[in-house]
């Protein structure tokens, strides 16, 4: 796999299609030779995201998620929609955080670009 | 998706057993049948977790919801068998300290 | 499922991320209601789309790929860089066009919009 | 990714199984494991395709190509127990006439 191959997957703004971004996340991380366990947790902070996005009930149709694979990991950016609140303002919203905290390398919101960025290196299990 | 097995007993244990997904597609269906289940239970209940294969943290929030309403009535609830990924969602959130989790 | 939702999907223009669009096909055409045989038959013909145009070795760095789910069914519109010959010109390539004709209900190249469609209807083996 | 694995004797044919898939990624590999794995056969040879969970028109065009050498040192090629999304695929390209396809 090369320095920078991007693949981008934009699906409806809607619960069910949570799943096709996961799965999608699968194959992607497990091209990228990341193990199992750290598959699994990059779909469930990717899901966390995803999930507290589209609870937000933005305007927009579809939702954007880049992947971005580098030689050292991959690198996930997600779109926000910029018609919706603060995404993780409430005390549940904060378990969601918590996971995606823990679960990844970094985690950022750019505000300014509208989007999440969080990355997941090669070789580091939780 | 999910399912949801109830019914079996347990040392007097109520055991419901769930296999699947639950992410926020399928939350509010599981949160409906699980509430359903536990409504006239008046034990300890049993969550065999053994065949859940994904959680996040909307299906992490009904189960404290459930533990909610089963310590109301005196009666606690026990995580069984969860995967490591899952025990791993317990354990980021301080969940494993609320719920009793038990490998048999 | 609503009438038209679009799941898109754009992957490298590489050989390796071909498994990656059939992942992602199967989540899609799975949700969509699609049987087991089926997903295996739509899988396959859009590989073969897919690895004639990377076999061309066009110049476009990604292919995008659009799932758009319909009531009775799913359109795929993959699009065709524009430099590349045909796809279909060569004895090889009639084996795969006539895979692609019979598991998919329509399959049609619209020059004009550089992409190929195909066409799935649900409930209809082959 | 695919795997070939050769060796095994069959009232004096020799076979090999491949598993996994063979696509536009896995077929440069498979063609040369295939071609090496047949260079010195002098007996019919048989394809196991019981693990065989993809294959498209790349793959079958390598198949073919085997089938031709295989021919041309007076032996034949067999084609055992494809799953029927695989036989499905002999049967569209023709290829079901070409190869001998056997079920045990
Ligand atoms: N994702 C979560 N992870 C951990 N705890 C949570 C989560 N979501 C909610 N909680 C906690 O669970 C408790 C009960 O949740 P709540 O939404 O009030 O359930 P219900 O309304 O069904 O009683 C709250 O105190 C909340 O902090
Ligand atoms: N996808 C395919 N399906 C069926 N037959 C094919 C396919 N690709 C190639 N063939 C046929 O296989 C034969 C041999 O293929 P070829 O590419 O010449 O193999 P090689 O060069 O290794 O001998 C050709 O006659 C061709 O028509």
């Amino acid at each position: 796999m090369k320095q920078t191959d991007t693949v981008s997957l934009c699906i409806p703004m809607k619960a069910e299609y949570v799943s096709i971004a996961r799965l999608t996340a699968s194959g992607i991380t497990s091209r990228a030779g990341f193990d199992i366990d750290t598959i699994e947790d990059i779909k469930v902070a990717l899901s966390e995201v995803l999930g507290k996005i589209i609870e937000k009930k933005p305007l927009t149709d579809r939702i954007n998620i880049d992947f971005v694979c580098q030689s050292d990991g991959i690198r996930i950016n997600i779109n926000i929609p910029d018609n919706i609140p603060d995404l993780f303002d409430n005390e549940d919203d904060k378990f969601a955080l918590a996971i995606i905290r823990s679960l990844m390398d970094e985690m950022e919101m750019i505000k300014q670009e509208h989007i999440i960025t969080m990355v997941k290196k090669l070789g580091k299990a939780v | 998706m999910f399912e949801l097995s109830t019914g079996n007993s347990d040392n007097n244990r109520y055991v419901i057993s769930v296999k699947g997904e639950i992410d926020i597609y399928s939350a509010p269906g599981f949160k409906e049948s699980l509430y359903q289940s536990i409504s006239d239970v008046g034990q300890d209940i049993v969550l065999d977790c053994s065949d859940l294969t994904y959680i996040d943290s909307m299906g992490l929030g009904i189960l404290v919801g459930v533990l909610k309403r089963v310590k109301e009535k005196g009666n606690n609830m026990i995580i069984r068998n969860p995967r490591s990924t899952v025990r791993k969602l317990f354990r980021i959130t301080g969940l494993d300290k609320a719920f009793v989790i038990e490998e048999v």
